[in-house]
């Protein structure tokens, strides 16, 4: 306890309402909030400078490994990038299908969004509910692509296996039956008033908050920003689709629902539409393992929000450089502004709100200035030289075992 | 004196509570499940999860005052046991009464959400600390409403003996009726005194962890599990007592039958509101219970005590 | 005014209706066709150009020449990530995925695994 | 005219120096390199009179020789304007452009603590990515670092 009857409470690195390692200090006056600060980078793998030694095939399966969850989000914005570069047009049946892929991806992460939503606030059921209905659309995408998550559809120059027919009438039928669901959830979430009562005017974010901290992806549209790479930078089939960007002025965690439930109905019919449109032909143009040198950026609309990739390439098999931005990043710094003046019950869903995926992000950012106090922070370093001391004590000897680790893979 | 001791610790005090603490907890747990569209647990998992903590090892935080820390929850566990002597659980008579029983009973079931508080305040983390005084605000909400909602009947039969409350009941099964406003607002107090959701909010696990339970592990965990479990069942047995006092003159079998399934019914009701709802936020459910509850409470000591006067007569 | 416990009918459902979930070991939902699993390697179509040891993005697999056109693979399935691209590699088809998925075992050992070459003087047509 | 050419010709009408230095790479993809010492003119201008609200990312780039960064403005979610400054390698430094976009702040950390770029005007902070005990002058993008840390 602080002299001033501040607590300051660690929500992280580990903590059951976050699903990644991150730390949140969180200083309460009661239940009130009273300052934050975010300390990320517990998840930073070097991704960007492994893709330096790596060839582009390879590397397309470690960028897909960014995120669990919009992994084919990083995978199609990597490859269009690279395409970009090469000056390789793909076929159209390709571009439909990594719409599709893409589409269901949404799907499948909106409706976990969801229930990660209802656990934050204590509605177990509607976790339940939503995951159940989920793995309808897992199990699509397992038969299509071959893996539930890190699909591997892609590959520079198209796509690597083609939808087969019987798979037409199983995903018509999967988006009828998640429609009626979506349906459900949206009367639901107009309707059941202690979701509203936890929901409605928490975690505000005005329409000028949201544009000048760079937000994205339904965070920003929750907020009245109409933004949508897929319509204002259209890349696969996206232009010949028919869609609307959901907005909503609500700017708190309800709009964020509201929008995210109203992108579902979309993504249904997108992908009806991609069923029905979808060209005959190959999948794959023929590419050669070296990339000419030059350099693309490229954008993609992932679940979260606009993903952003830069390629540079230098002529030789690997790239020279390649910069992630996933839209976490994006949202992240949003989150201070939300939490002002709340309670901490609504901690865990304005964090949830923004969808946070932190193995995507991986960064170090203050937000509040800690100095006062200071003698509350946390050393972890002291902490993990005291383990290291403990565990020597106990006789546990760290270079035999990293040998042995070493060995054994 | 055997005979006390016996009462006491095997039947029905001690084992048989743990027992049916177990099997009160399993049907929750299935019934929860079921409702959400799962599998559920096997019959025997409450009692393998008793076993697996009570192997495990015991920690006890460096900075927690190691007294309190391990006493509180022999202390919830007592306090329940002790509470339910004086419940006619089965028939007319409890195994113990006094006249004034009924609010020994009642202070009796307040004592775990205290010892509860010790426990997580002096385990000295903050999320303990958090969960602590969560957990003693939220008492002063619901404690109200549950005491007026018991004690209103108490009032209709005349009498602060439970078991002669049971016996005036089930001399005039139709009186129950009047208090049914008493029992919603006890079954929704319930949810409070048990930490269920919405009123979860004491162990809000995405928020603070497990509240005031976060630093306990082993053997105390166990035994705090097992308070929880004989506290929801000794709840609902005065609960089932007090409100829904028929067929007291079966045969005992059939009686104990009937016993059972009264607080089943009870803990199913407990089961279904909490696959109802989202956790309210603290200030929400002082709100809530306040506006509502306690009025609704209010009403109906209003109405027993209208009714004493025009019965009477 | 808006009752709280809107989803109760749908509670009610689902106690009557089939639980979602199953009892793991003892039930089994299955993976679909083509899902992509354990490798297995086809020593006839082998002709060594160790293109999968080129593509794999996490050098889970090695070709070993044994002997005059004769190739025996060792794949590492705690580094195989399962992408399947050593199949897609591969131009004489002696690579192929099964859908097998439940690989846990109890010693890092027991997860590399060695295809062994034709015998010496295999099958002869 | 498409609105590329007509940032291209504004920007060359403009800067007199950019001309030839601004490409149109394709639909909505410009690029443009911009000499250190007059970059915070054309980012001005970019971000005042041509309309660039959003900042993309800032990408750091090792180019062996020199060092470099790259800053992805966009237009209304649509147009990026990619401008390139190259830089010293042996005393990098940039200004920071936190004063436009509150949020350029993570990016422009992720440069010092990966490259070693100085930020002229970034506020002292935490590190990131990197954890706060890592060594400093080892910078594990640039092209010359070879896995392994420098140990303090």
């Amino acid at each position: 306890m602080h002299d001033s009857g501040e607590v300051i409470i660690p929500i992280g690195p580990q903590h059951p309402a976050l699903k990644e390692p991150e730390c949140f200090l969180i200083s309460l006056r009661g239940e009130k909030i009273t300052a934050a600060s975010i300390k990320l980078g517990y998840n930073h793998r070097g991704i960007e400078k492994a893709c330096e030694s790596r060839t582009y095939i390879q590397d397309l399966y470690l960028i897909e490994r960014i995120c669990g969850i919009c992994s084919h989000s990083h995978s199609t914005c990597f490859v269009q990038a690279v395409e970009e570069i090469a000056g390789i047009e793909i076929p159209g049946r390709a571009k439909y299908i990594r719409t599709l892929i893409g589409e269901l991806e949404r799907i499948h992460s909106h409706l976990l969004w969801l229930g990660v939503a209802g656990h934050e606030i204590g509605f177990d059921t509607l976790l339940m509910y939503t995951w159940r209905d989920r793995e309808v659309v897992m199990d699509i995408l397992a038969s299509l692509t071959g893996n539930r998550v890190n699909y591997g559809i892609n590959t520079v120059g198209g796509v690597r296996r083609d939808i087969k027919p019987d798979h037409q009438e199983k995903i018509l039928k999967a988006m009828d039956l998640l429609e009626e669901r979506t349906k459900y959830y949206i009367e639901l979430g107009s309707s059941e008033s202690t979701l509203i009562k936890r929901l409605s005017k928490v975690g505000m974010l005005s329409r000028a908050d949201a544009k000048n901290l760079g937000a994205v992806g339904p965070t920003a549209r929750a907020s009245g920003i109409e933004r949508d790479v897929r319509k204002d930078d259209p890349y696969a089939a996206y232009a010949e689709l028919d869609f609307k960007v959901i907005t909503s002025d609500k700017c708190d965690v309800y709009g964020r629902t509201l929008v995210r439930l109203g992108e579902l109905m979309q993504s249904f019919s997108l992908v009806r539409q991609v069923m029905q449109k979808i060209p005959s032909g190959p999948i794959t143009v023929k590419t050669g393992r070296k990339i000419p040198s030059g350099e693309a950026v490229s954008r993609y609309e992932a679940p979260r929000g606009e993903d952003f990739h830069y390629v540079r390439a230098n002529g030789t098999e690997m790239p020279e450089r390649v910069k992630v931005r996933a839209p976490t990043l994006a949202n992240i710094q949003a989150v201070s502004k939300m939490l002002e003046d709340r309670y901490l019950a609504d901690l865990p869903i304005v964090i949830a709100a923004i969808d946070p995926c932190f193995s995507c992000t991986d960064r170090m950012v203050t937000l509040h200035d800690q100095t006062r106090h200071k003698k509350n922070t946390f050393a972890w370093e002291t902490i993990r030289r005291k383990s290291i001391s403990w565990y020597r004590q106990q006789g546990v000897d760290f270079k035999a075992l990293n040998k042995k680790m070493a060995k054994l893979f | 004196m055997w005979q006390d001791l016996f009462n006491i610790l095997v039947f029905p005090g001690g084992l048989f509570l743990f027992v049916f603490g177990l099997a009160a907890e399993f049907v929750d747990r299935k019934l929860y499940a079921r409702l959400q569209n799962r599998a559920g647990p096997p019959w025997f998992q409450p009692l393998a999860d008793f076993i697996k903590l009570i192997a495990k090892e015991d920690l006890t935080p460096g900075e927690a005052d190691v007294a309190v820390f391990k006493l509180a929850p022999i202390l919830a566990l007592a306090a329940s046991l002790a509470a339910f002597l004086y419940i006619p659980a089965w028939g007319k008579r409890a195994l113990f009464s006094f006249n004034g029983d009924v609010i020994v009973v009642l202070y009796l079931l307040t004592l775990p959400t205290l010892a509860y508080f010790l426990g997580g305040w002096y385990s000295r983390s903050v999320y303990s600390m958090i969960g602590a005084v969560r957990s003693l605000t939220q008492l002063f909400a619901y404690e109200v409403p549950l005491f007026l909602s018991i004690l209103a009947p108490a009032m209709l039969a005349d009498t602060w003996n439970l078991s002669e409350m049971v016996s005036f009941y089930s001399r005039h099964p139709g009186y129950c009726f009047y208090n049914i406003p008493g029992f919603v607002v006890a079954v929704i107090a319930l949810l409070g005194k048990l930490e269920k959701v919405p009123f979860d909010i004491p162990e809000a696990e995405t928020e603070i962890v497990a509240g005031a339970f976060t630093e306990y592990g082993g053997k105390l965990l166990a035994l705090l599990k097992t308070a929880f479990n004989i506290e929801m069942v000794v709840a609902a047995s005065l609960l089932a007592a007090v409100f829904l006092p028929f067929g007291l003159d079966l045969a005992p079998a059939a009686l104990g039958l009937l016993y059972l399934v009264r607080v089943f019914f009870i803990i199913a009701i407990v089961a279904f509101l909490r696959t109802l709802f989202a956790r309210l936020r603290l200030d929400q459910m002082i709100n809530f219970c306040w506006k509502y509850l306690a009025p609704l409470a209010l009403a109906q000591v209003a109405l027993d005590l209208v009714l004493k006067g025009v019965l009477a007569r | 005014m808006n009752w709280p416990g809107k989803i109760a009918q749908q509670l009610i459902q689902s106690l009557f209706s089939k639980p979602a979930t199953l009892d793991y070991p003892a039930q089994r939902s299955g993976m679909p066709e083509g899902f992509r699993g354990r490798l297995k390697f086809i020593p006839k179509n082998c002709v060594g150009c160790k293109l999968c040891m080129r593509d794999c993005p996490s050098n889970a697999i090695e070709i070993i020449k044994v002997g005059d056109k004769r190739y025996e693979a060792h794949i590492n399935l705690a580094k195989c990530i399962y992408c399947g691209q050593c199949v897609d590699s591969c131009f004489k088809k002696a690579l192929e995925i099964t859908g097998e998925f439940e690989l846990a075992a109890l010693k890092p050992d027991q997860l590399k695994i060695i295809f062994d070459a034709e015998p010496e003087n295999g099958p002869q047509k | 005219m498409t609105d590329e050419e007509k940032i291209k010709q504004e920007l060359e009408n403009k800067f007199t120096y950019l001309k030839d230095a601004v490409i149109v790479k394709r639909k909505s993809r410009v690029f443009a390199a911009v000499p250190l010492e007059k970059f915070k003119h054309v980012f001005d201008y970019a971000v005042k009179n041509l309309g660039f609200d959003g900042l993309c990312a800032i990408t750091g780039l090792d180019l062996g020789e020199s060092l470099g960064v790259i800053y992805h403005l966009n237009r209304e979610g649509r147009l990026t304007l990619n401008l390139t400054v190259a830089l010293d390698k042996e005393h990098p430094q940039v200004a920071t452009v936190t004063d436009y976009f509150p949020g350029a702040d993570i990016y422009e950390r992720e440069m010092v603590d990966l490259l070693g770029i100085a930020v002229k005007g970034l506020a002292t902070g935490q590190h990131y990515p990197l954890p706060d005990n890592w060594p400093k002058n080892d910078h594990p993008l640039r092209k010359d670092w070879k896995g392994e840390a420098k140990h303090a």
